[in-house]
């Protein structure tokens, strides 16, 4: 039967491989061994790219739960906001990103190093099998890596909705996923002095969640609450218009974190992975139990959106020493996380940080106790460089978004008007509707 | 001729809906508003802050009826809505100077039905 | 380049064993044979996880399609049953459930046996390539089965809702997911009696679906119907308040079909997945047909909601067999599921009990009746064994699932006030809103 | 332990290889190769059932953004549709497209040929590791190319919606699934003329994209325009219903076309796979930029339904070329694409083919752009070779189309009454209401 | 001052906006109702039973004019919302005692418009 | 006894209950309408076509008040609701004949409160 033509390169070779192993010639032994080195390198890569687009659905997940999570007349900009990070992440990502945050020796235990412009694969085995030891190629390495990317400019996105221009956000994130986001990611992924400092970090509870959770504190205080949060001193709920939106939205960022998690052991490792698939379930489901209870008994009933909030804390929480902590001390490690993000979410209101889906609470707070999670529990991570390492990151990205926020604020303005707050974002910057026909009381 | 809102729980409608058909007034014009009366709020809570909700789901009927149907017509939505508990609602009774029917045209107390 | 630094054990044997392959010392052979099995394995291994990660999202095609058939007012609390399941199953599963299940060698033929509490894989290359004959780790076989636990306990959620106290069913499925569906598991795949006595069942149409069922009757009965469904004798139909996220529901479940049936192959054997595939894609297919003609014929309107059972119908009929069954004996077993299920929606209507979703008819009927189509088509399986294994299986999960809802109703009660459910449970259990904003008319 | 029980064929192998192999014996060296094949086969196989649930959830993808971007009182209908079309295009595919589409060597060449009614895998390793040189089995190959049949009849679904019976949709999907599609597809990918001809479609910008999208224009044309959209020469936009819905729509077609895409490699190929994720994922980034900036540029203001449109014509643009074009000319065939669509949805609008959805914009637009755009730059393939084929297939699938829509029209009608369609088709056609208790004005 | 209310089919919206606005009335305030008249309901089916939905969708204008303006805006409204068929609608008159506009706290005839 | 009707901005809602609360006006009927009047309308633009919603979004209260309480009500309307701005809205006044209390069928002045 003729199939589609392609390169079947490397089925052919194990068909030669088998054919000549079954002959007698002394030769064929090589053959074997190219096969299944062919064959565990297949595998291997195979497992990065379902991890790469299990990532990927995580944008869809951030964009459902931050949609779910705030009010009908500011849809359509949160999901705008969603879908162009995705292409300014990876574009910038393609064009220098991969290799400010890769820039190979010339970044060994360093601060900064760039590696120039564009992506290109080394020729042959180089960027084939040789590339990362038979574990992916080199274009696998790069589509997992930019599918992190975004995911930083993501987290920033929630808790400065309902109130940021669109043309603003856009040129933030272009500067904060091209430019904070891979020089944070060097220091430690990358070889640099994080590394070299015995700091931890295995998925980046601290370089992508710590690092978004930053971006997201300071444009929350730069633009200040929504207008009606707080009132006489009294924090009056917004309450999100779509909670089924929301759940989706959790379950697809806990679906794409097996891929956040699991390709993070950057091979199909099977004792690896699968101890990151335990970890990681087991982290998410306590976080749930840990803020039902905690929502149960101190607001009398379950909250479903806090519920939510405290899976994905449980899964910020996991994500630094998923690889080397054990399934009970990740039950514990969730658990707290569930608790402490409900704690979060009241905090930040009290100091009138207003923060529409609890994105500082889960990701920055999270992320720093699972980093210190890591380094009290974990083997071979000790709690000092974890708190080195915390805090260098928020020394760099809090300013550094800081910096970026103020800048877009005195020259083409960070917040909507009164009257385009007031009327939604969705008729202000994009004269459009999400749900038209409905009515709808905003 | 009269213009009869009522203003009810919207879990009366169907019982209200019957006992006008019941009363012979099958004309009606229905919606869905919130109320706030007697009947106390509830408090919604979210991310832990909480809210008093003190405007209630309620449905609002309106009938135009010719005045010899003023009182069938009051009688069965009190059948239908009364609970005796608080927030069973209210019925407006107010003067109706003319009614069209658009599709023929007709005027007055013939157009009502 | 330096990349996050991790075990790369298996590709650096791959490097080893290549390289010492092209060497032509005669020591190299073991290590190529090393790296064709590590290949093996990871690849099997790799199929075992994405299956979980699948089975995984079938949780959010649960909640989806049980909020979206039922009423808006009650939508937070369904949502919330459903995300605290997934936590409760797999954390019960964890602490007992997984060595309820698979007591080993003491639950031999047996009907119960207990392994310990808590998870913790056999050190070595026992929780690893020797675990499971080369096909899964440790961790891999507990994290699968995990994911299949709270499936039990879903099931019956969507039976219950609109009526149910939200403490109430936690409870319940405390014990629901943590003692009747693992023993009722470990009868069959823990080795148990009714393996011993031939019983056939692939990946659960009996173990899962019909103890979800029979859970779900239950929780019917004792419930009673909704106020409101059943009025002087007529079946007053309540709506669905979301008929796209019903649908949503439906794919998402059958997308996490091909990891609850292939996956069930535990290994990634590619004669034994691919066919489980076919068969279980026409299965869902033949459902789907068999709905459809059905409700167009019958009430000369196609309708939506019933053609969405007839997918699951077809699935659940189609996996007990699924890997023992033709192609096209899937699209009749998916085809009479599809008719069945919607003859099935009718008879419970017509003896008053009153299942929103149609839980029982989807998965007790059909389940029971995908078990008997395994036992008429499936080499192998027997008409009589099937029949016995459905008969005890019922006589089991039923009297068991009525206890439990008996021992709620008459302590902490079991549903909630006539106020309560005509305001809706979101009002009642949560002090929430799903859709804030949106005028609903409920 | 006593686990489910299965074929554990390929562990079992492995363990025996392994164990002999490290016997002195000499014949043991047939055994390692065994399993080397085995595991790349095992390997490869996995890839293509990956690919091949990816490419499924699309069809969830196709109803979310189909129902998305029409209005609220059409909703059950289209889900309807979409729901209905997966269980036709894989059934008829089963009874005979796939013998049609993949004839074997009668169709060398040529333009029709008959394989057969059913399916039905070749006997032993014939149908396992031999059937395509250790890539995937028969089993494999029929379900993944059952899954992009019902593609092309999906991709009509879009342009018909809102105003075409449901019945006469259902009878057009059959015929078009079912003999349009696989024949266009057999030319090709069948081994057909077109592929004797030097024809370039990697995965079906052409075969899948524009084949659809030429019955869109056809089902688009017979029917004429929605009422209401062409009012005193002007365009009257008809307002999509459901944002959030079209976004999640967007992101999981392109979630499914890593499968798409990906699985169209025929392996899990590391180095081929992975260059296909990086310019799907480029193609697909760019064209968001691309239909950003110029509904921005041109309108004023950003347009989410524009920008999702932009997406999936990124998408359909690297679909021809994806393997053998690099990742900077991705970025270009992307972002072209995106504005292409742009200027393509007005134009339609223009010359009154009313496409509620975009689908002719995108599929058919952009998939004759990215035929196109691998004649221009992929290696091996040549601009009037690529000019033909698009030539070829437009001139039998836009007349087999209009040939059914117009038998149908003139039998047993195509359109529903002016009434149905402004009281909406769900009352129509289903007596059924998608979000019942919303206050919906249409 | 009349204040008058238009119960019309939902598709005739448009057609009675423009209508009104040839007459020079610019000026209304629009909702959404579900009525129940001489047209007939339809049915609903949902799982195999059957509902006749009897409250069927509709749009309500509500518009305040002066004497004058009475008789035009009644023959716009008839004039966009005619089909001849049932289900037309109906409009009702009742008389205005008084009119505030919010923004200048003028009342009466000169705050309607 | 009259019916007062405002149509008041969205976002005012919250403030005008407020002010209305103060003056002890208590009882109330909200609901959402959409509203065109000298306020100009807004264009959405989607897939390259514009159109001009001139129905905004507003929101409409009803409130029966014996007539002592009427001034009471509408200044409490205007405080909450007043921002100088074009479409700040409208209050209509008008008689009610009758109101009836179905929990306790009190009719009158004593119903209403
Ligand atoms: N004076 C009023 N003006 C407008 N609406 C009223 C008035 N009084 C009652 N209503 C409406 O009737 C509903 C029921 O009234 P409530 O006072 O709660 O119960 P009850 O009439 O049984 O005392 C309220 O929610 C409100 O919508
Ligand atoms: N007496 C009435 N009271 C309240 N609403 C009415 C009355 N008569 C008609 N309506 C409204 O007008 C709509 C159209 O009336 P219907 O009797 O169906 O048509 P027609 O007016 O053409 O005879 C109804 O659905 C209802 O909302
Ligand atoms: N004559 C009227 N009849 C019905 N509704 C009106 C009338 N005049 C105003 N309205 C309502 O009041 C709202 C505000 O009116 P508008 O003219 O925009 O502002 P202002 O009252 O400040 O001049 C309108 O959107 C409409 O809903």
């Amino acid at each position: 039967m003729n199939k589609k033509l392609l390169l079947l390169l490397v089925p052919l070779l194990v068909i030669a491989a088998a054919s000549s192993a079954f002959g007698a010639e002394p030769e064929a032994a090589p053959s074997v061994a190219e096969t299944a080195s062919s064959a565990l390198f297949t595998a291997n890569n195979i497992w990065m790219l379902v991890s790469t687009f299990l990532v990927f659905i995580m944008h869809l997940g951030f964009s459902c739960i931050e949609t779910g999570l705030t009010q009908a007349k500011n849809t359509v900009n949160i999901l705008f906001k969603n879908v162009a990070i995705v292409a300014i992440g990876t574009l910038t990502y393609a064009a220098w990103g991969f290799n400010v945050m890769y820039p190979g020796e010339a970044g060994a235990g360093g601060w900064f190093a760039f590696g120039g412009f564009g992506i290109s694969a080394p020729d042959g085995a180089a960027g084939l099998i040789e590339y990362a030891g038979g574990a992916y190629t080199y274009w696998t390495d790069f589509i997992f890596q930019a599918m992190f990317a975004a995911t930083a400019a993501t987290i920033v996105s929630g808790a400065v909705a309902e109130r940021i221009k669109v043309g603003s956000f856009v040129i933030f994130s272009v500067f904060f996923v091209g430019l904070v986001y891979p020089i944070a990611g060097m220091w430690k992924w990358g070889g640099g002095w994080a590394n070299a400092a015995g700091f931890y970090d295995f998925a980046g509870s601290t370089l992508v969640h710590s690092v978004g959770g930053w971006g997201a504190l300071a444009g929350a205080i730069v633009l200040g609450p929504r207008i009606g949060k707080y009132v006489k001193g009294q924090v009056r709920p917004i309450f999100g218009h779509n909670l089924p939106l929301a759940t989706i939205g959790m379950f697809l960022l806990w679906f794409g974190w097996y891929g956040f998690n699991g390709g993070s052991v950057l091979s199909g490792d099977p004792g690896g992975v699968s101890l990151v698939f335990v970890t990681t379930t087991l982290g998410a489901c306590a976080g749930v139990i840990g803020a039902m209870a905690t929502s149960w008994i101190i607001s009398k009933k379950p909250d479903l959106s806090m519920v939510l909030n405290g899976a994905l804390a449980g899964l910020v929480g996991i994500t630094a020493g998923a690889d080397i902590i054990t399934p009970m001390e990740s039950i514990i490690i969730g658990g707290i996380a569930g608790v402490v993000v409900y704690f979060a979410v009241l905090f930040f209101d009290k100091v009138k940080i207003d923060d529409p889906v609890g994105a500082i609470s889960v990701h920055l707070v999270c992320g720093i106790w699972g980093t210190l999670a890591t380094g009290i529990f974990g083997e071979g991570a000790s709690v000092v460089a974890q708190l080195k390492g915390i805090a260098a990151y928020g020394a760099f990205a809090f300013p550094a978004a800081l910096i970026l926020f103020f800048a877009l604020k005195y020259t083409i303005g960070l917040r909507v008007s009164r009257e385009e707050e007031l009327g939604g974002l969705d008729k202000g910057e994009h004269s459009a509707e999400a749900y038209a026909g409905f009515q709808i009381l905003n | 001729m009269k213009l009869i809102t009522a203003i009810i729980q919207p879990d009366k409608l169907e019982d209200v809906k019957e006992a006008l058909f019941e009363a012979e007034v099958k004309k009606m014009t229905v919606s869905t508003v919130r109320g706030c009366g007697q009947q106390a709020g509830y408090e919604e809570s979210y991310r832990g802050a909480v809210k008093t909700i003190n405007l209630l789901p309620k449905v609002k009927i309106e009938i135009a009826v010719n005045d010899d149907f003023v009182d069938a017509t009051i009688d069965a939505i009190c059948k239908g809505a009364h609970t005796g508990k608080i927030g069973d609602g209210k019925i407006f009774i107010r003067s109706l100077e003319d009614v069209i029917r658009i599709r023929t045209k007709d005027k007055g107390e013939d157009a009502i039905g």
